[in-house]
């Protein structure tokens, strides 16, 4: 059985990775599926703590990792309407265009 | 002797499992079950595609192949022979990798599918506690494989299929989960073993299936609906549109890799039938009690499988398509209200006590939203048969 | 109600399926190759030319005058007229070439032809794989005995050679009249001219 | 180290890079899916069989499609020879980099590197719908509410305009 | 949704021709996409482009391009003899030779003052009513394929259509390219046993009819597919010369065997159906009640078919030069007016040979049709309009 530490590195990375992408791409979308990743790498860590918690029988991570995940759900339906709108108005999905307050 | 013959395929996967060291048993078990799976529904396929040309031809007054083999029976041979050796055409435009990868994703997810369901007395491949969720999760890997086919062979039609195939898909999956929710509801488990056997035993003639509840005769219909229109059935078979849209996402498809998504599309069908079967229809269970013990399970379970393919022919070589604003029109403002209905019923049904009220409960409420909800669909367009006036 | 005039529609596939097994005039396909629908005394397929008696090349009846090559309207005979060594036209085709892929069947040369020698064959296979020598028919390809013709088309054929007969007793009789200073022109001659007469109607 | 976790790992990590390195958004979007596929794979290795199989309902069926749809909505007239990175990318990287090494050094010198391993927990379907209808039933409505007014504020924003929906 | 694509991978331009939407304030508020819909679109009766500039999947401009299959055939008519012709005019509407024929003999009739002996004009009526029977059924069962019926009502109607191909090969010779009517009557007289035979088919299409209307008039799917789509009101249909079940769907009573009683028309009992909305759906009922109406006057002709000759003597097979003038012979072919218009100057060929064809003149409303409605729709409105391309493009 692999052990909890190297869960928790892997979560890391991947919130690292997802972390570079949102900070350094241009295009938004990108920017969204970075910070899906670093979601999901908290997620890993839910679960890797659950599994080696004393009780996994109360199932908090479970719970948490549940409604994190319908959280993601709206938050990326929300997210990519936000995009497309915006998208609709300057033609463009690329962030640093997007540096007009007014509508 | 009919308790073997009921359990053949478990003795004989034991004695197989038998001649290996401990360690490797659960490997091995797994194999033989990932063996037999492709080759039964390869062969169901095969099988399928005759029935289905035959039939089709037999509806349409034709007798349908009937050259190769006994009464054109090894047609499906020739067919894939010309499948194989025919050139592999990718456009010169086509994302070659995703263009590849997409008829792989498509049949893989499908064959994960089949794992979970119970095809006879102790004979499900994996015995998951969330087997319906599995086989929900793994369906929804197959708009992605659709959506690849579409996009990256740079052709309107395969995006256009492509994008009518994910909205559909998305679309009816909606009330596919709902209507089987109900039957979760009442038996109280994802679990596919457990759900065929609450509906074990017999009320007089009557088996104790879903199906002859108002609920799960409405969940069943629906169910059905939204399970053609999620295996891109006739009439629900806009992604494919060849009046329209040419082929739909597989309009670039040549070969083996067309080969690939008739088959996805194939097993995707038996799939959904055979959840239908699990969740509705009983599972192996014997319509009559007195057959329950001398016709062994997985005969019953495959019997009502092909019920299902016939079905599925008897509708393709009937109805004319929906047109796709129809299809989601239908999907949104008529199953899925239906579908939430239906659940109300459900758990109507599973709190009021055993009777004629309850029956008369549920029929009331599901027959009145079924009159209203239909009325309402066609009332609207004013859709009506017409009468006709002549000159001299 | 909705539904209703789906199942109106799926019971009557239903009914074909099984009306399919039973009843032949659903099931109207006829397995080609083993099975064949007998041709009717019209089919007409592509020209053939008749011949009398046995031998092809002397008993043609067409005297290559060309008529039938003006009339075609997709213009694919072809006829070359026989002469002899000092020119003389022998009122017989040198060569007689139809091209049955350009010819669209329109029985046309048929209905010109004042001489009965040109018909239309009921002959549809005629698949081949020189798709440029292999469907331009030459003479002795087209060229069929009388026999073949009265196979094919029994009214017909019968009615061609009532009239053929009169006529040549016709013109006997006028060259017998006329003290036969000349020996007797056949039928071609006494026919010359003539258009091809429409059949006699055959009472309903 | 565990083959299977290491491959899963691998693909997991991998999947993750191509999706916010690649050029083509598409291939982003499908590199995405293979990262969330090798999740859901982890997770079912963690024995929290349920959960991975929703993380393949809900990102897979999902968010991925949901993405997909917003690249093509919004890739329409967009030149292909632009930087893809953003102009301060440099301090992006940086911040990124910070954040994995305090992670990685938190994790490193945790004692969670000599956490025990115990026996793997069996959570049914059933006990865990029990405790959603029991102890979490307020975040349960919650996420309801929020996922209602979430659908509702996607079609408002997504929404032309002037004309209506179709 | 607008269907872009993403094209950097191979860093080829895009050849979807994407087109900004201008509003009419000059924003940019959306994508246009061009789809060229055909020439080898299954669902386009033939060798028949539409330029469709879609805005989603909604039409907002449509061009049709045709003339793939134009084969010259009025130049080549005034190269050739008169009766040369009639073969060719088999082969503008493929599915209804018998029609062709007799719009063609009619205007060459007109033109060289030929009369039609009485059993011929009844052999007229005979044949074409037979090939409306067969063109309308088939009709219904192509418009149904486009809609995605898999060609079961299509198969129907092909095994009625082989029983009246069958009769006209028994007649003429040819199940399709029949060439038989000649100026001044008939090719040959009809063989024995073919009015009892005809007699018996028309005895059982009804039961066809009432399968077809069972399976299909009153399905759910095909009344939504159909209702309300591809309007083409009344006022319009006139101004574009409109013609046939179209034309009458629209609600126009007008119907050249009424009309223009040629041939022996006025002898028969029959009701022209018409169509109060003009929708596809009309299109279709209105050419399922004329098959019902066609059997009627099928049998009062057979029953009341005079014998005698079946030929003009006056006409001449060779060296037929009707004097010079001109003429125009029309009847009500299924698909419509179809028209012969014919100069003579005295010579075997006719100076100028111009075809009426009722397909191309019903095709050039199909953009008014379709626009607002989506891709699958304009499939259902092309079939409902009923062309031959061998027609349209001649």
């Amino acid at each position: 059985m692999t052990p909890l530490h190297q869960y928790l590195f892997l979560s890391a990375l991947l919130f690292g990775v997802g972390l570079a992408g949102a900070l350094t791409r241009r295009n938004a979308i990108i920017v969204l599926i970075g910070i899906e990743l670093m979601l999901n790498a908290a997620n890993l860590n839910f679960i890797a703590f659950w599994r080696f918690s004393r009780h996994p029988e109360l199932a908090t991570g479970l719970m948490f990792v549940l409604f994190s995940i319908g959280i993601a759900a709206a938050e990326a339906a929300v997210g990519l309407a936000l995009i497309i709108a915006i998208y609709r108005h300057y033609r463009t999905a690329n962030l640093d265009q997007f540096d007009s307050m007014k509508g | 002797m009919q308790e073997i013959l009921d359990q053949l395929f478990v003795l004989l996967k034991a004695w197989l499992v038998g001649f290996f060291p401990l360690p490797w048993q659960p490997l091995v078990s797994i194999l033989i079950s990932v063996a037999a799976l492709i080759l039964v529904f390869a062969l169901l396929f095969a099988v399928a595609t005759i029935l289905e040309r035959k039939g089709l031809g037999r509806i349409q007054n034709r007798y349908g192949p009937n050259r190769v083999g006994p009464c054109g029976f090894f047609q499906p041979i020739a067919d894939g022979l010309k499948m194989l050796i025919k050139e592999d055409i990718v456009p010169s435009g086509a994302d070659r990798v995703v263009h590849f990868l997409a008829p792989i994703a498509l049949v893989a997810p499908v064959l994960l599918a089949f794992s979970v369901l119970p095809y006879g007395r102790n004979m499900a491949p994996i015995d998951l506690d969330a087997g319906i969720v599995v086989f929900f999760a793994v369906g929804a890997g197959t708009e992605l494989a659709v959506f690849m086919a579409g996009w990256s062979s740079r052709n309107k039609y395969s995006l256009l299929g492509a994008m009518r195939a994910i909205a559909q898909m998305i679309s009816y999956e909606v009330p596919l989960i709902l209507s089987s929710v109900t039957v979760i509801m009442i038996v109280g488990s994802l679990r596919p073993i457990q759900i065929v056997e609450a509906q074990a035993g017999y009320q007089g003639w009557l088996p104790a299936w879903h199906v002859f509840t108002p609920w799960g005769l409405a969940g069943f219909l629906l169910f059905a609906i939204a399970a053609t229109a999620e295996s891109n059935r006739s009439p629900f078979d806009m992604p494919e549109g060849e009046s329209e849209i040419v082929a739909g996402y597989f309009v670039e498809y040549s070969g083996f890799k067309f080969a690939l998504f008739f088959m996805g599309e194939y097993f995707g069908m038996f799939a959904i039938s055979g959840l239908a079967i699990t969740l509705f229809l009983g599972g192996w269970h014997a319509p009559l009690p007195f057959l329950e013990k001398s016709i062994p399970s997985y005969v019953w379970f495959f019997v009502k499988l092909f019920g299902f393919i016939a079905m599925f022919i008897w509708l393709r070589g009937t109805l004319p398509r929906l047109r796709v604003d129809q299809l989601m029109n239908f999907a949104w403002k008529f199953v899925l209200p239906m579908t939430l209905l239906n659940i109300l019923a459900a758990g109507l049904w599973r709190f009021l006590p055993a009777g004629a009220t309850r029956w008369l409960v549920c029929l009331v409420i599901l027959l009145g939203a079924f009159l209203a909800l239909g009325r309402s669909m066609v009332a609207r367009r004013k859709w009506s048969p017409r009468k006709y006036r002549f000159a001299e | 109600m909705l539904g209703e005039g789906i199942i109106k529609g799926m019971t009557e596939t239903a009914r074909n399926f099984f009306g399919s097994y039973i009843d032949s005039d659903r099931l109207v396909t006829v397995q080609y190759p083993e099975q064949r629908l007998p041709l009717k005394e019209n089919t007409r397929n592509f020209p053939f030319l008749v011949h009398d008696g046995d031998d092809p090349e002397k008993g043609l009846r067409c005297v290559a005058c060309k008529i039938c090559e003006k009339e075609c309207p997709p213009q694919c005979i072809f006829i070359v007229l026989e002469r002899d060594e000092k020119g003389k036209p022998q009122k017989h085709p040198k060569v007689f070439d139809l091209d049955i892929s350009v010819c669209m069947s329109c029985q046309i040369c048929v209905e010109v032809c004042p001489f009965d020698a040109i018909k239309m064959d009921t002959e549809f296979e005629l698949s081949h794989d020189d798709r440029f020598r292999g469907l331009l028919l030459d003479k002795k390809q087209l060229a069929k005995p009388n026999h073949y013709y009265h196979k094919i088309h029994p009214v017909e054929a019968a009615e061609v050679d009532e009239r053929l007969a009169a006529e040549k007793a016709k013109a006997e009789a006028k060259a017998k009249a006329a003290a036969a200073p000349k020996p007797a022109a056949g039928p071609a001659a006494a026919t010359a001219g003539k258009p091809a007469a429409p059949r006699q109607p055959v009472p309903a | 180290m565990d083959p299977v976790f290491a491959f899963l790992a691998l693909l997991t990590t991998a999947g993750a890079v191509a999706a916010v390195s690649l050029r083509n958004l598409v291939h982003c979007a499908l590199c995405l899916v293979v990262a969330f596929a090798g999740l859901a794979a982890l997770y079912l290795q963690l024995n929290a069989q349920f959960i991975g199989f929703a993380q393949i309902l809900v990102y897979v069926g999902a968010v991925a499609i949901l993405i997909v749809f917003a690249i093509l909505l919004t890739r329409g007239s967009e030149p292909g020879n632009q930087p893809i990175l953003s102009s301060s990318w440099q301090a992006g990287l940086g911040v990124a980099v910070l954040v994995l090494g305090a992670l990685g050094v938190a994790v490193a010198s945790s004692f969670v590197r000599y956490y025990p391993v115990s026996p793997a927990p069996q959570p049914t379907v059933r006990e865990l719908g029990e405790q959603l209808m029991t102890n979490y039933v307020l975040p349960l409505e919650v996420i309801g509410l929020l996922l209602t007014a979430a659908m509702i504020g996607a079609v408002i924003i997504a929404m032309h305009e002037k004309q209506g929906p179709r | 949704m607008n269907a872009t694509i993403e094209l950097e991978a191979t860093g080829k331009k895009s050849n979807f021709e994407i087109l900004p939407k201008v509003t009419p304030a000059g924003e940019i508020s959306g994508e246009f996409l061009e789809v060229s819909m055909g020439p080898h679109h299954p669902s386009t009766h033939g060798v028949f482009r539409m330029d469709v500039t879609l805005d989603g999947e909604r039409v907002v401009k449509l061009k049709p391009v045709f003339g793939y299959l134009h084969r010259n055939h009025e130049k080549i008519a005034e190269g050739t003899a008169y009766l040369a012709s009639m073969p060719y005019t088999d082969r503008l509407d493929y599915f209804c030779s018998m029609t062709n024929n007799w719009a063609y003999a009619l205007a060459v009739e007109k033109l060289a003052g030929l009369q039609v002996p009485e059993r011929a004009e009844y052999i007229r009526v005979i044949t074409a009513e037979l090939t409306r029977l067969q063109n309308h059924a088939c009709l219904c069962g192509f418009l149904l394929q486009d809609m995605g019926a898999l060609g079961t009502p299509l198969m129907y109607a092909f095994r009625e259509r082989e029983k009246i191909l069958d009769l006209f090969e028994a007649l003429s010779g040819s199940r399709m390219m029949c060439n038989y009517m000649r100026f001044g009557g008939c090719r040959v007289d009809l063989s024995p046993g073919w009015i009892e035979e005809t007699k018996r088919v028309v005895e059982n299409f009804p039961r066809f009819l009432d399968e077809f209307e069972r399976l299909l008039s009153e399905n759910e799917i095909l009344i939504a597919r159909t209702q309300g789509v591809g309007v083409l009101p009344a006022p319009l249909a006139i101004n574009a010369s409109i013609t046939g079940p179209m034309l009458r769907a629209s609600g126009v009573n007008y119907d050249l065997r009424k009309a223009d009683k040629y041939g022996i028309y006025e002898r028969f009992q029959f009701r022209v159906p018409l169509g109060d909305h003009g929708d596809v759906y009309d299109r279709y009922m209105v050419r399922v009640l004329e098959m019902r109406e066609s059997l009627k006057i099928l049998q009062a002709a057979l029953r009341d078919i005079p014998p005698g000759p079946i030929s003009d003597p006056k006409a001449k097979v060779r060296n037929f030069r009707p004097k010079a003038g001109e003429a125009y012979g029309r009847i009500e072919a299924p698909k419509g007016e179809l028209g012969f218009y014919l100069i003579s100057d005295g010579s075997p060929n006719p100076y100028r040979y111009r075809v009426r064809p009722p397909s191309l003149i019903n095709l050039t409303i199909l953009e008014d049709m379709c626009l607002g409605h989506i891709i699958p729709d304009v499939v259902v409105i092309l079939g409902s309009v009923d062309i031959v391309l061998g027609e349209v493009d001649r």
